[in-house]
């Protein structure tokens, strides 16, 4: 039998495989070059940038929980000058397409920082971070007001040409109702799950276990949760779904596809192996052959309702 | 930097609660700077899932050794893992100590497991000069005859007093410092925290220098997640930086310790 | 030092200690009655109760999955009338108050299986499921509409003088406004969370892993979503909370308090471990004493922000 | 029914890949019904959290002993278990196969480890009849010898002729069958569904009992959770019955089938 087909289209770009990293869980690319061939990768997605240099939350950062990890990061990173002038190039070197996770601490920040990115050649696509728990501003709230929730992703649509992907919320009552106003908004595809807003505290001194208070779950614990977020917003639009949520093993990922997954990323498990992308995407290839299928679009949203 | 499926070569009693785990790697092995330590997928931690960083005690062409405590959740499963058992490890990562400038008199300060990250740095230095080695109890004292061996002054300070002097690490070094007038001590330190930091005072205070390996949680080793980040001093203020990448040894002069 | 007091009040009932099991985890009380000494447990919350007798869901209708498990048992009982006739006799001689979960298909139907139920004696309190995810009528759906939410407290409330918690959805985006309504509405306690809304999908058939399609995950893998949904509620209510998620350990239990719940219940780990609650209940006495506290209340909501 | 601590006393290959597991338990041993299970928290299963359920292979006032075959991640860890570690357990569950009537030739069919659940019937049953096993290979037809020994004539099928008739076990058994006219043969069967079905229809149709196992997968165990019902017919449709509390024996007539 022939190699199946494993490319995918999301919007202008165009993936080589299904399979790209969670934003934050990947650092900027160089982080990994050494571990992983990031020619092998569908594409590419970084830590999310905000137009100035940001911070981040004070330490501890991450805490092991059963079956996965809390984190309360806080978003540092080098703004949008800082990215082009330190990691563009360095991604330049490589075939694979770069997704920017972009955010902003005000709706306007996340035009500004398109505005900024835009002319770079070496950026395809901006993965729009509407729901990171562990910021005061933009993140999560804006990932739960459906109008402020369509309002960035109108704004963002203005200024590139460029596919965007809003990152949603895990923690909506309705998944669907996001999912059509960002296909309304103007957007080119979907990603879910961003971590899930959680918490832990240390029984010994009574302090959150994160310095932040709260942050995000994520790990195999919240698959289960993930998969019918990407299930439901499937039923709900025609964009492409990138999924995301506890992938470790090529199965995970299958699981992905056949709730209505059209990409999937693989997040806390580079961490544990940092070969499990590579793994997903040869581990992809022997199921659809496994299942006498040529394309991996043949699989995306085929559950069997019995 | 590689990830490596190594095999257990053997997994033995060290003193009191300290084990040595011997790992056949011929990839990591030969690249092992002093000071480096791999990212080990703890075995069967099958509800947790981070792995655990070790500082690399020994190593050559065809393998390393870590020298740890069970402490906790991942430290006791670890324990668990016998003679062939195979262990997933990413490195060897991290900085590593510094060249000793060519002046100075190198010194040596370690407190628990910190002299894993000490002996391959004091076997390379070429001038041997003093190693304060700090424990609560005789048992936490370790590698005593192993630096002496190499032409280490060894002098163990417990705070039961069952071996050296009964006290801090501090209690031996103040006194020892006074009497220096020669050459400037430089200092590579590994060890609990207020142990580093008082190191790090002193140097400031004292005008030479202390190369100290930070012990902060990590998830990804590599420098991509940013949850192992220390407040390095800039010009201007501070900025992150990442203990697995940029450290995890730093100078004392880098770090802005928290209150 | 003398032994701490572990005794809760809400609202009219009395638990000598804080510590139930979780509804649909327990049975009735008969069924582990020869594994757990049900007269050392704080109460017994029984499994859902509709007006009439229910079947619930095909199977398979539990799954298992990285650090927890999925269930869409669908809510099958005997109704109140059998509800009454074969369990209230049985309970009745064990002096722990019982507190009955109840549910219906229609907002009438939460009047009417109160109205059945409420002249027996042996029932202490109602705890109202508006969270089930496994079931299309009632469940998840009212428990995500503030006003239905609202509504059926306010109908059930009308019903009874007994203490009524309802059970809160934790798939929302503000979990305080819903413990508000619920306090405006006449609870006289919380209970968060139910199981969270999850999906299995096996890659070899492609059919869902349970027959219902979609379920709930419980267990130690959503521990930290319950405790900051605890914790966040705790921030919008005076009312005492009954916090379970993930509960294995009596660590794990005084997290709960500490977020803020006045009671727990161990639900999952029933299963695994018959004699969590028990182990749960001198695991908390102990953790009282070592802390030389010798109220449970002194730890209610004590998370020290640093 | 008690949960117990019990200690692995011994743990052996028995045949291909099956497994005996040999568990010290006072509180459940003497206590035993033939057909009942017990319900084992398989031990370093740490992200995955459910209990086992395994029929009772034998059982004395000091132990009982488990029959398995390592099929997936929870009998795989299993299979890991060494003389002396400690396993929770929870047993005797189940209700366990009925008394034999006065009347009737008792007969035996297991496919796989369904012969785990049927010794201790095979020995606790006055009158021996007939013994129909089913497996893939000659290495699936478990404890011929010892049922023989008990006195039973044990016809053995495999898939693939390796042992006995080849074929499956309604081969063995539909032409002995025809050529039975004294007495009336009251089945107990334990194997996988397809062969309980199989041996249900032929009771149904000749006017015999048949008692089936059947295997549900569970979670509490006790009755407690609802996870493991089948329908039970009743007089005006059917109802759940829970296979691990009202089973997981079934006579035939009792099962409705999903078509
Ligand atoms: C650079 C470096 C070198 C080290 N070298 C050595 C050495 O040579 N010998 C030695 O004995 N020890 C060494 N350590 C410490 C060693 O890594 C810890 O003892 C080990 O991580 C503790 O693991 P545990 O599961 O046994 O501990 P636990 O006490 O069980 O961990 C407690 C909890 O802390 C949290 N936690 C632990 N690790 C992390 C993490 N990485 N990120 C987030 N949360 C975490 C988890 O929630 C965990 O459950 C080193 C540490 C560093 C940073
Ligand atoms: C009454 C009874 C008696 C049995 N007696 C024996 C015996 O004597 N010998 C023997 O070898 N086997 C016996 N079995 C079967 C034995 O329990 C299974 O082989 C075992 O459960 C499989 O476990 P596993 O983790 O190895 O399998 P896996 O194939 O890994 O399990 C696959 C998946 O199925 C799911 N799953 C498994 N068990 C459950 C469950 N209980 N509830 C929900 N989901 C589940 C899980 O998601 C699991 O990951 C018996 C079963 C029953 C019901
Ligand atoms: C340490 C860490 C940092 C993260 N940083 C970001 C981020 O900057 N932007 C973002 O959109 N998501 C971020 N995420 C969320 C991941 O991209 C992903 O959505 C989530 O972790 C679920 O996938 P997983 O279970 O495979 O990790 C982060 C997750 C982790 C664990
Ligand atoms: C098998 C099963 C059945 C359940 N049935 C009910 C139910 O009937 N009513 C209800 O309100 N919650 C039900 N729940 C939810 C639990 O009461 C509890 O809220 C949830 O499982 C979280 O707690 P845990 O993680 O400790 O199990 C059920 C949970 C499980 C696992
Ligand atoms: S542990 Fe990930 S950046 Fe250091
Ligand atoms: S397994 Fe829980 S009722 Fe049978």
């Amino acid at each position: 039998m022939n190699k199946p087909n494993l490319a995918v289209q999301i919007g202008s770009m165009t993936m080589q495989n299904p399979v790209t990293v969670a934003s934050g869980t990947f650092g900027y690319g160089p982080e990994y070059a050494e571990l992983v061939d990031l020619n092998r990768l569908g594409a590419i997605t970084v830590k999310g940038i905000a137009p100035d240099i940001h911070l981040g939350n004070p330490t501890p950062r991450t805490y092991e929980t059963r079956g996965g990890m809390l984190n309360a990061i806080g978003l540092p990173g080098p703004g949008a000058q800082g990215f082009i002038d330190t990691y563009v190039p360095f991604l330049a070197d490589y075939t694979t397409p770069v997704i920017v996770n972009i955010w902003g601490k005000t709706i306007e920040e996340y035009g500004n920082v398109v505005e900024q990115l835009d002319n770079e050649t070496g950026i395809h696509a901006y993965e729009i971070n509407l729901s990171c728990p562990n910021i005061k501003e933009g993140g999560s709230a804006f990932g739960t007001d459906l109008s402020i929730f369509s309002h960035v992703i109108e704004l963002v649509r203005e200024k590139t040409k460029k596919p965007i992907i809003p990152k949603l919320a895990p923690n909506v009552s309705d998944i669907g109702a996001f999912a059509q106003a960002a296909e309304k908004a103007g957007a080119d595809a979907l990603a879910i799950m961003n971590s899930f807003p959680a918490m832990g505290i240390d029984i010994k001194t009574r302090k959150p276990v994160l310095a932040n208070g709260s942050g995000g779950l994520s790990g195999p614990a919240i698959k289960p949760i993930a998969i019918k977020l990407v299930h439901d917003a499937a039923q709900k639009t025609n964009l492409p779904i990138i999924g995301m949520g506890g992938i470790f093993e090529p199965e995970d990922a299958v699981e992905f596809f056949i709730a209505g997954a059209s990409a999937v990323a693989v997040g806390t498990a580079n961490f544990i192996d940092p070969s499990t992308a590579i793994r997903v995407i040869n581990g992809i290839e022997t199921y659809l052959i496994d299942q006498g299928l040529n394309d991996i679009k043949q699989l995306v949203g085929t559950v069997n309702y019995g | 930097m590689i990830q490596d499926k190594a095999t257990v070569l053997k997994h033995e009693n060290f003193q009191g609660d300290y084990r040595i785990l011997h790992l056949a790697t011929t990839g990591i092995g030969p690249h092992v700077q002093p000071g480096q330590f791999v990212h080990l997928q703890v075995p069967q931690l099958g509800d947790r899932i981070l792995r655990r960083p070790f500082s690399i005690y020994k190593a050559d062409s065809e393998s390393i050794s870590l020298l740890y405590k069970p402490v906790g959740r991942g430290t006791a499963s670890m324990a668990t893992l016998h003679k062939k058992s195979q262990v997933d490890l990413i490195g060897p990562l991290g900085n590593g100590y510094p060249e000793a400038a060519n002046d100075t008199l190198p010194v040596l300060v370690a407190g628990g497991y910190g002299n894993a990250a000490l002996y391959l740095k004091a076997r390379s230095l070429k001038r041997k000069g003093v190693a304060f080695f700090g424990g609560r109890t005789a048992e936490d004292i370790l590698c005593v005859e192993e630096f002496e061996a190499l032409g280490w002054d060894v002098r163990p300070t417990t705070n039961d007093g069952s071996l050296g002097i009964k006290g801090l690490v501090t209690d031996a070094f103040d006194p020892w410092l006074l009497e220096q007038n020669e050459r400037k001590p430089e200092l590579f330190v590994c060890g609990p925290t207020p142990m580093l930091r008082a190191m790090g005072d002193r140097a400031i205070e004292n005008n030479f220098k202390a190369w100290l390996s930070l012990d902060e949680n990590m998830a990804c080793g590599v420098g991509a997640c940013l949850t192992c980040v220390i407040k390095q001093k800039t010009e201007t203020g501070w900025q992150w930086a990442r203990c697995c990448k940029d450290g995890p040894i730093f100078e004392s002069r880098e770090v802005l310790w928290d209150e």
